[in-house]
């Protein structure tokens, strides 16, 4: 019973309703709070990280019931792996929130903010499918409160349809966990797993129905086309951030379609076979390219980033849909890589907004900002991970998509896609960065101006939040630099996904090891079982 | 004797409720719409004691008391609407 | 004395149906929204009254304890019938009713819900 | 002292009666906890209550409860009767003003629940300043007499108890 | 029975989502409460029906299936909290911005501006 | 010095010179050359070792899942390549050192040097294909970056995003073709490629392979139809221009061509497609350089029809063609950047690069004259520089490869005389002017000294080919060819060949044509001919439209259409799920149909229609949804779930509520504004999707569970192992205790969600909107009727018992914590509606957020207490006690995190009221200080009149 896979929920948990209790009114003291409980979990999560890394899966049996009865925590290396980058991130986004003071500009960042993580952290961690579904609308509803943070009428509209996609996708996941329980009778996913191989033929098409609308859900999250629809105008006008922090929010809809479709819906379950696989991947095909296409075509920085997120994001559902190891190892590492270089984008564009005035984001020329060389070099880069230029991780990681999708019956469809979207993503970023980088002098020159009043005295003192920028663009060097270790870690973690037993036993041992006939007659015989040390 | 006598009660209240639906489709204004939701929480309790008669159970008992409290809160809410606007001014 | 019980049981519950029913067809059948409102609040008090009697004699005959919890309701109801009628009369004359249409009310001063109070009076003056 | 622990005694046994009725049945214990309860709700809710009214003349309570009694079920049966077996076209609905002699806001609520409760009237308003009571008849031939008798019948009642 | 019961679960879907398909944020927030109610039923229902078996240990068995019933409990809450989120945001819109339009055709690519 | 560490240096010295920039600008000139400097020794440290035929190796893994490694190899093909880019790269910084310009700042241009140095030297040195083509791409972003050096020059950015664009598009396409080959070969290593000629060519992804790695040599290359970049790139400052664009990263695409020539050529395929593309580059590189009036356009196109030159050769697919191809790119290398150079220092010193205001710098710049008209002198071919030797052996080659050729390849040569001849006689020859824009005269030795240099190279090789470059070009074509030399020798006299002959007759007609060049330009001047800048621009341009429209068409803010695909793509791929499955019909017996529940699903089928209806009505579609919620929790109580019931009849009032509230504000009425078309058609999606759910519904309602369900576990453990009978609530607080912890803050953090909206609304432009604002209907009068008032008095203390009775028993009957918490919610909401919200406010002494962080605070720290029993978090206990005279009571410390819930709840909706309620007070609302308007007991005669409170007087609720 090791209490510490609980800590990445419980942390936050009790941090945020203290922030409410004691210091709402205390910017400082809640920022200092917020800062240690994040940097606190930073830590908590790479000893996970280490821990799991002996390939051991452990089990937290909440409430110590056994599963599939009581809610398990699982950690086994993806979770703690996914758990490590949202805390990695939020300690950046925290960072850069507090150099730039965003988070005075509204009520409660903090105490969100912590909610925020414990719900991604959460839904990383949990072993049980309904508990998944909560645990998403803990971080959603964290996230229409971060969202909106600030307020402003355009932000606020797009609230209300980030909202409403996400409830509709939240019923969708209702629905879909009905129809899995009334087949199954279970919850647990490493349960559902063991009973979905074991299904009944006749009841094969409602159980493939009840996979179907749980992807669909899980799609939603993730952004894939046609779904995809909320994340434009949310990620647009989010508290840039915000958005930033988002970037891990798509990653929650990846990793459960990871998650669900390797262990209770593999490519050999009689019932499904490959059917999710062959729905997954010309979705994730299209939303590349809807992505991409939006990169070049979008007016306004924000949504430019917004866009590279869909198309990013497309790339990754593509390694996914591969279902198979080599696609998974692929998949984690530019999971990872698109988490970070779409955090960073965010983070750049707020320097950029925040110096640029009245041209806000607008991809037209302005006179060039304070700090124009050093912004410049920050977008840059961030730019060229996104886009998945060298030296940084995003090129890796597309080469790895591209060499795991090799065997695939599409792979024509995918290597064209990956490759001519990456030209065209970037044409658009270069495009960008052009004008709002260096066309900026020729504004200069023309009109005899120095470089935009605006910035000397209302851009607050920020050594902070470039230090946050700098952190988090800094992770895709790491990721590149450190390839080795790394993707060795994701080899092994492909692995033990792809070969789901030694989960499914970590959870289930308590049913397994007890007499075949304990759920029927447990009786009183049961608790001192169920409930042992 | 007390079956039969359930069986229709049962059928008397169902079809009150039916002649609330009626009312509250074909109604002219919301204040009669509200009048008929207020009578059709009125029957549903009726219905919820009948069924915990007919049931030999008490365990629905609660749920009568609760449709009671709430249906009042509810119409008065939808009132104080029509007269202020504002429930809680 | 079972038998007797039994015959009480299924006559209470019988006028509490009929009453009921005749209730909701009142509010059905009545010609006006104020003249509907008298059904529902009479007829329909009795009609949940019978079937709580019914069942609190049930389950003293039958189920062998003394079962008074349905007073609650009965309490209930009896609290609050008249607010709503009263909401609901206001809420009509509100829309729909000028003082003209009204008695006078033997005072200086008008009916609550036509007069508005002073303050919202005063307020109303103040913007025109 | 007393006052501050009991605010409302009378509220504090209801409440009491209130607990045994929920938990429908009555014991010792039931009655202590009910009690214990009884207090402590009122010491919570009595600022929602400020100006408790004193009941005096027990005996009339009674009376007027059992006289209310009688009254609805005879106005059960009347209103049925009316809307069963009555044309709409022969209604003879009419408004009324009631002129109150009770100034306690509870007896007042009291007498307008009880004009709603009874044959073929429903309490509608209210003068602006508490002096009256807008009453509808459903069906009348003499509206004066029903004024009287509400008069007569329940508000003589609630201000020998209230007043 | 269970015709009675997937009849009233597809008919509040249908026009909850027919209302959730309209153009003002109001109806979009009453098909979202309707859609709620039916995706509860439906998840309860999931269970299987069962009339008057509550799963409570006080009368005698059997029971029905108390496992749905606690997912439901735990959506309706979650549904409450979404709905109270979503109602404010749309009255915040509106206030903020005069109109109660769920979408954003002229303004879709303005900048937040602070 | 490893291989590696070589790749390596020019990256890790990039950081220099922008610190060394703070000690000045040698400071920093001498940085970054001591940088390439050791990397150039650590070079030629090998050469003697590749000389001798051996192959230096360094080898780290990278990536060994991907087959990525960082393995670097050095044979002749690199030194060669490696020794130019360092060698002229080390006279480039020199050079730069002095052509930069005070305001250049230098810091970051030789930072950017050294990283495209880097890039480049890492490209030659791979020993795996995916690392080359990580340096590969690292030379198209360092350039883009060297390009745009200038900011303020929109030619320097235009040119810097084509050049990313045309050799980013290749280098992409190349991936892929790297990747088949990776793929057929089973390695990514270059070494091992290499040994793979026939599996390759026998690869029936040959073609596609082949084609890919093609397209990124060319585009880097700039060979025809790529070839409209390399003159925009131009832009660039000039030493730039003569490293990039002519010694080093143009020639990467040649070097691959070169690298991969053992496994690659010798098909067809390579033939037609490569040699081909080199000679018509190399006659239209060579005819367009003729018309340049800019002198490093003039350059730069004949680069490029030098790179064609180099490239055809390589395409002859011969072993000879290849040891020519290297020996010119030697000879280019040397005499090429030696004129760039030159034209920086005309440009420098003249202030101008147009010929046409050029000529008669003979005189003026006499040093400059000499080391130009040398370097041009070899361009052109011309005996006895180092020209002319690479040409007349590719004069030969093409004529042994077919008359064609020989006829095509004789006319680049004849082009490529006249525009050499051209540079030498309009910008030196003639008289001098007096209108240059700057009075020009010889550099200092520091601009100079690099391209005499190099001139001198031109001379020497010219002279002395063997011993200068003899071994070179035996080393590297031994590595180009991968197996025996073949016969050829360097040297002026070939004797009479038919190449001596194509040579005469290109000088000859060289001459000729530059002779008549002033009538041959105003032709070429006025003929029509694509403009391939403009082409590519309209075409990105196009493109860029063409996304934004598409782009801006489908993410219109539509959310309306966004939902109706959700739905239908919920219901497609729902539908194509079930048809693909096996179905059994259910066998399941079906419980009867009563009466009273038809009518009660009437009741339900008939009010969620109409609310769907009667929609635009807002308040009236309040009371349908009213009706739908009791009739659901009527069918709770039916089908066994009490609690289901409680809890959903008491959130919808506190929803309608909200609602109300909510709808105080907005317009009470939707307008009409979809077509008939559009409606029928949401009906369609609505009624598919209601069909779907209902079908899905009563498919599992009609077959029995194939398992047995994990929740007879849950029954069966509720009494002995959670210690309460009611199993829902069991579940709630025991089993899944977990989710309702989630619950509960999903609750609590809706809450502090609203109470932040609400501040942002008050504080915005909302706020001011909402002073001014003006009831839409009239209001009536007593807003706190004395009846409801003194019932509430009564009621409120009974339903707070009633939320006490219900958590209490919660455990072992249907409530608990949620229930009660809503109904003690109720009972205030109650209080609220009763006499306002600012008189009750005023009279509750407990702060909403405090609630809610206590109420999340218990339920954690009730988890938490499990630890100190060393049991997991939320592992429950209970145990019975006896207090006299009550009975035996059950206190488990499940009931204390449901007493989290409860403080949660409460906590929750108040504060989202409260919200809703400051926003009616910044509305215009006056607060009431009495519990109600009229009080007939408080004045003598007549009733009280309530004082209006300004809003800001009334305590702000936090
Ligand atoms: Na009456
Ligand atoms: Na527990």
């Amino acid at each position: 019973m090791n209490h510490l896979i609980l800590a990445p929920v419980i942390l936050p948990a009790l941090i945020a309703p203290l922030i409410v209790l004691a210091m709402r009114f205390d910017v400082t003291l809640q920022r200092v709070f917020s800062t240690a409980a994040t940097a606190a979990l930073v830590i908590i999560s790479a000893v996970l990280l280490w821990q799991s890394s002996t390939g051991a899966v452990q089990v937290y049996e909440l409430g110590n019931w056994p599963a599939p009865f009581g809610i398990v925590l699982v950690l086994d290396r993806l979770s703690a792996l996914m758990v490590a980058i949202t805390n990695l991130l939020a300690l950046g986004v925290v960072l850069y929130v507090i150099g730039s003071n965003w988070d005075t500009r509204g009520w409660h960042f903090h105490a969100l903010f912590q909610f925020q993580l414990m719900g991604i952290n959460g839904a990383f961690l949990t072993g049980d499918a309904f508990n998944l579904f909560v645990f998403f609308e803990v971080l959603l509803i964290a996230s229409y409160g971060l969202m909106i943070h600030a307020g402003g009428a355009v932000r606020l509209r797009a609230g209300v349809q980030y909202v409403v996609f996400n409830l509709a996708g939240s019923t969708l996941f209702l629905f879909a966990l009905g129809t899995l329980y009334g087949m199954t009778g279970t919850l647990n996913m490493a349960d559902l797993a063991v009973r979905i191989a074991e299904l009944p033929e006749g009841d094969q098409a409602l159980l493939r129905v009840g996979g179907m609308l749980l992807l669909i859900v899980f799609a939603v999250k993730a952004a894939l086309v046609p779904i995809h629809f909320w994340l434009p105008n949310t990620y647009a006008n989010a508290p840039a951030p915000v958005a930033a922090l988002f970037a891990i929010m798509t990653k929650v809809g990846a990793y459960s379609i990871l998650r669900m479709y390797t262990m209770v819906f593999p490519p050999d379950t009689a019932a499904t076979g490959t059917l999710f696989g062959d729905w997954l991947m010309p979705a994730a095909v299209a939303t590349t390219i809807v992505g991409m296409v939006g990169v070049l075509g979008a007016a306004t920085l924000s949504r430019m980033i917004a866009f590279s997120v869909i198309g990013s994001v497309g790339t990754l559902l593509i390694a996914i849909a591969l279902f198979t190891p080599q696609g998974t190892i692929a998949a984690l590492y530019y999971m990872v890589h698109s988490t970070f270089a779409a955090a960073a984008l965010f983070l750049v564009a707020d320097l950029v907004q925040d110096r640029r005035g009245k041209w806000g984001g607008d991809l037209t020329a302005a006179p060039p900002i304070v700090g124009n060389g050093l912004i410049a070099a920050l977008f840059f880069t961030a730019a060229i991970g996104m886009v998945g230029m060298p030296p940084l991780s995003g090129f890796l990681g597309k080469l790895l998509v591209l060499d795991a999708a090799r065997d695939h019956g599409q792979m024509a469809l995918i290597w064209t896609t990956i490759i001519v979207t990456s030209l065209i993503a970037i044409v658009g970023m270069a495009r960008a960065g052009s004008v709002l980088f260096w066309k900026a002098h020729a504004v200069t020159a023309e009109g005899g101006g120095a470089t935009l009043a605006a910035g000397g005295d209302e851009v607050p003192q920020n050594a902070l939040a470039l230090t946050a920028t700098f952190g988090i663009l800094s992770t895709m060097v790491l990721l590149s630099a450190l390839a080795l270790p790394i993707t060795g870690f994701l080899e092994d973690t492909a692995a033990q996904l792809h070969d789901p037993q030694d989960y499914i036993r970590a959870v289930l041992h308590a049913v397994q090891d007890a007499p075949a006939d304990a759920l029927g007659d447990a009786g009183v015989d049961a608790p001192a079982e169920g409930r042992a040390d | 004797m007390i079956d039969v006598a359930i069986y229709i009660t049962f059928a008397c209240f169902g079809l009150a409720l039916l002649l609330n639906l009626w009312q509250l489709a074909t109604a002219k204004g919301v204040g009669d719409r509200v009048l008929a939701l207020d009578t059709m929480v009125i029957n549903s309790i009726a219905l919820l004691i009948l069924y915990g008669i007919s049931a030999g159970t008490a365990v629905y008992f609660e749920a009568s008391m609760l449709f009671a409290m709430v249906g009042f809160v509810s119409t008065v809410a939808y009132c104080k609407f029509m007269l202020r606007g504002d429930i809680i001014e | 004395m079972t038998f007797l019980a039994e015959i009480l049981i299924a006559a209470l519950l019988l006028i509490s149906g009929f009453f009921g029913l005749v209730g909701s067809f009142g509010l059905v059948k009545l010609p006006d929204p104020m003249t509907r409102l008298h059904a529902p609040t009479k007829a329909t008090t009795l009609g949940v009254g019978g079937v709580l009697i019914a069942s609190m004699i049930y389950w003293f005959v039958f189920g062998e304890k003394f079962s008074f919890h349905e007073l609650m309701i009965t309490l209930f109801l009896f609290l609050t019938a008249p607010i709503v009628a009263h909401f609901l009369a206001k809420a009509w004359l509100h829309r729909n009713a000028s003082p003209r249409d009204l008695p006078a009310t033997g005072r200086d001063v008008g009916w609550a819900g036509q007069e508005g109070t002073e303050a919202e009076k005063a307020r109303r003056e103040g913007e025109a | 002292m007393l006052n501050r622990i009991l605010p409302h005694p009378l509220l504090t046994l209801t409440l009491t009666l209130v607990w045994l009725m929920l938990m429908n049945n009555v014991s010792l214990g039931g009655v202590v906890f009910g009690l214990i309860l009884g207090v402590l709700i009122p010491l919570i809710t009595a600022p929602y209550w400020p100006n408790r009214p004193r009941l005096r003349n027990l005996p009339m309570i009674v009376e007027y409860i059992l006289v209310v009694l009688w009254d609805i079920c005879v106005a059960n049966v009347i209103v049925a009767w009316t809307i069963l077996f009555k044309r709409n076209v022969d209604l003879k609905s009419a408004w009324i003003t009631v002129p109150l002699d009770l100034r306690t806001p509870e007896a007042i609520t009291i007498l307008a629940g009880t004009i709603t409760m009874t044959p073929g009237t429903v309490t509608s308003d209210m003068a602006a300043d508490g002096r009256a009571l807008l009453v509808h008849c459903l069906d009348t031939d003499d509206p004066d007499a029903v004024r009287d008798e509400i008069k007569s019948r329940y508000e003589r009642r609630l201000k020998e108890i209230f007043e | 029975m269970e015709a009675l019961v997937a009849i009233s679960i597809g008919t509040l879907t249908a026009s909850a989502i027919y209302l959730i398909l309209r153009q003002r944020t109001f109806a979009v927030v009453l098909g979202m409460t309707l859609v709620s109610y039916a995706v509860n039923v439906f998840l309860f229902a999931s269970g299987r029906l069962a009339v008057n078996l509550p799963p409570v240990l006080l009368e005698p068995a059997p029971y029905t299936d108390p496992l749905p019933q606690a997912l439901v409990l735990t959506a309706i809450v979650i549904a409450f909290g979404m709905t109270a989120v979503v109602v404010m945001l749309a009255l915040g819109a509106f206030l903020e911005s005069g109109t109660d339009k769920i979408d954003m055709k002229d303004d879709d690519n303005a900048e937040a501006k602070r | 010095m490893s291989l590696a560490l070589i790749a390596a240096l020019p990256f890790l010295g990039a950081l220099l010179p922008g610190l060394m920039i703070r000690a000045g600008r040698n400071a920093c000139a001498m940085a970054t050359g001591s940088v390439t400097a050791l990397a150039l020794i650590g070079l030629l440290l090998h050469a003697p070792a590749v000389v001798r035929g051996e192959v230096i190796q360094a080898r780290f893994d990278w990536i060994p899942v991907l087959g990525l490694n960082a393995n670097f190899f050095l044979d002749g093909l690199g030194l060669l390549f490696a020794g130019l880019i360092l060698g002229i790269g080390l006279l480039i910084i020199l050079y730069a050192r002095f052509y930069l310009a005070k305001s250049d700042p230098m810091g970051q241009f030789y930072a950017y040097l050294l990283l495209f140095q880097g890039a480049m030297v890492g490209i030659v040195l791979s020993d795996n294909v995916l690392l080359l083509l990580i340096f590969w791409e690292l030379t198209s972003l360092s350039s883009f970056l060297l390009i745009g050096y200038w900011k303020h020059l929109p030619e320097g950015r235009q040119g810097a995003r084509m050049a990313l664009a045309v050799t980013g598009m290749g280098g992409l396409a190349m991936i892929g073709g790297m990747l088949i080959l990776g793929g057929i070969v089973g390695s990514y290593d270059l070494t091992v490629i290499l040994q793979n000629k026939d599996a390759i060519q026998a690869s029936p992804y040959y073609l596609p392979a082949l084609i890919l790695i093609l397209l990124g040599c060319f585009t880097k290359s700039a060979q025809f139809p790529f070839h409209f970049w390399l003159p925009h790139a131009m832009a660039a400052p000039t030493p730039v221009s003569a490293y990039l664009h002519s010694a080093t990263m143009v020639k990467a695409g040649l070097f691959l061509m070169a690298r991969m020539w053992p496994v690659l050529s010798g098909t067809d395929a390579w033939f037609y497609i490569v040699a081909t593309t080199g000679l018509i580059t190399m006659v239209l590189g060579a005819v367009i350089a003729l018309f340049k009036d800019d002198l490093k356009a003039l350059l730069a196109f004949s680069t490029v029809s030098h790179l064609g030159f180099i490239t055809m050769l390589l395409g002859f697919g011969t072993p000879v063609a290849a040891v020519v191809a290297v020996f010119h790119i030697i000879n280019h290398a040397t005499f090429k950047a030696a004129l760039f150079m030159t034209a920086g220092i005309i440009d420098h010193e003249a202030h101008t690069r147009d010929i046409k205001r050029l000529g008669g710098l003979r005189h003026l710049m006499p040093v400059t004259f000499v080391i130009g008209s040398l370097a041009a002198l070899s361009m052109a071919g011309i005996p006895p520089l180092n020209g002319f030797m690479s040409k007349e052996m590719m004069l030969e080659e093409a004529a042994h490869t077919g008359i064609a050729v020989g006829v095509f390849a004789t006319l680049g040569a004849l082009f490529s005389v006249a525009y050499s001849f051209r540079f030498i006689a309009h910008v030196f020859l003639g008289p001098k002017r007096d209108d240059y824009p700057a009075k020009p005269h010889d550099p200092g030795f520091g601009m100079w000294a690099a391209p005499a240099l190099l001139v001198a190279l031109v001379v020497l090789i010219g002279l002395m080919p063997n011993t200068m470059v003899g071994t070179l070009v035996a080393t590297t074509s031994g590595a180009v060819i991968g197996g025996e030399l073949p016969y050829y020798s360097l040297k002026l006299w070939h004797g009479v060949t038919p190449a001596l002959f194509m040579s005469i007759a290109a000088v000859v007609g060289g001459f000729v044509l530059l002779k008549g060049h002033g009538g041959l330009q105003r032709a070429w001047n006025g003929a029509p001919r694509p403009e391939a800048k403009a082409i590519f621009d309209a075409f990105v341009d196009l493109c860029t439209r063409a996304a934004r429209w598409v782009t801006d068409l489908a993410h219109d803010g539509a959310m309306t259409r966004y939902l109706g695909i959700f739905t239908v793509t919920a219901v497609v791929a729902g539908t194509a799920a079930f048809w693909g499955g096996t179905h059994g019909t259910g066998t399941r017996a079906t419980l009867p149909m009563t009466p009273v529940a038809v009518v009660g699903t009437i009741l339900i089928v008939v009010a969620s229609i109409a609310t769907a209806a009667l929609h635009r009505n807002r308040f009236l579609s309040l009371v349908l949804i009213s009706v739908n919620g009791l009739m659901i929790s009527l069918g709770f109580v039916y089908l066994s779930a009490p609690d289901l019931a409680l809890t959903q009849i008491s959130v919808e009032v506190v929803t309608i509520m909200l609602l109300l509230l909510a709808l105080n504000f907005l317009p009470k009425t939707t307008p009409r504004e979809s077509s008939p078309s559009r409606r029928l058609r949401d009906m369609v999606v609505a009624g598919i999707g209601g069909l779907g759910v209902g079908g899905l519904i009563y498919a599992i309602l009609t077959r029995d569970l194939g398992f047995t369900s994990i929740s007879e576990f849950h029954l069966d453990q509720s009494k002995p192992g959670g210690g309460g009978t009611n199993v829902v609530n069991v579940i709630l607080v025991d089993f899944r205790g977990y989710d309702t912890f989630g619950e509960i803050i999903v609750l609590g953090i809706a809450a502090l969600v609203i109470y932040a909206l609400t501040e942002a609304l008050l504080s915005g432009p909302a706020g001011r909107r909402l002073r001014g604002w003006t009831p839409d209907f009239p209001r009536a009068g007593d807003r706190h009727p004395l009846m409801l008032v003194v019932a509430t008095r009564v009621m409120m203390p009974m339903a707070v018992m009633v939320g006490v009775y219900i958590f209490l028993r919660g455990h072992n009957e249907p409530g608990g914590g949620f229930i009660a918490g809503l109904v003690v919610a109720i009972a205030l909401l109650m209080q609220y509606m009763a006499s306002g919200f600012a008189w009750a406010q005023a009279r509750q002494k407990v702060q909403y957020h405090t609630m809610i962080a206590w109420g999340v605070l218990a339920a954690a720290l009730t988890g938490i207490g499990a630890w100190f029993n060393s049991r997991p978090f939320l592992t429950s206990d209970f145990g019975y006690f006896r207090i006299p005279p009550m009975q035996e009571f059950e206190l488990a410390t499940a009931m204390l995190f449901d007493v989290g819930v409860f403080l949660t709840v409460v906590g929750a909706v108040m504060l989202a009221l409260a919200s809703l309620s400051r926003i009616a007070r910044r509305a215009g609302e006056e607060a009431a200080t009495e519990p109600m308007d009229i009080d007939p007991s408080a004045a003598a005669d007549g009733g009280s009149m309530p004082q209006a409170v300004p809003a800001n007087r009334t305590e702000e609720v936090r």
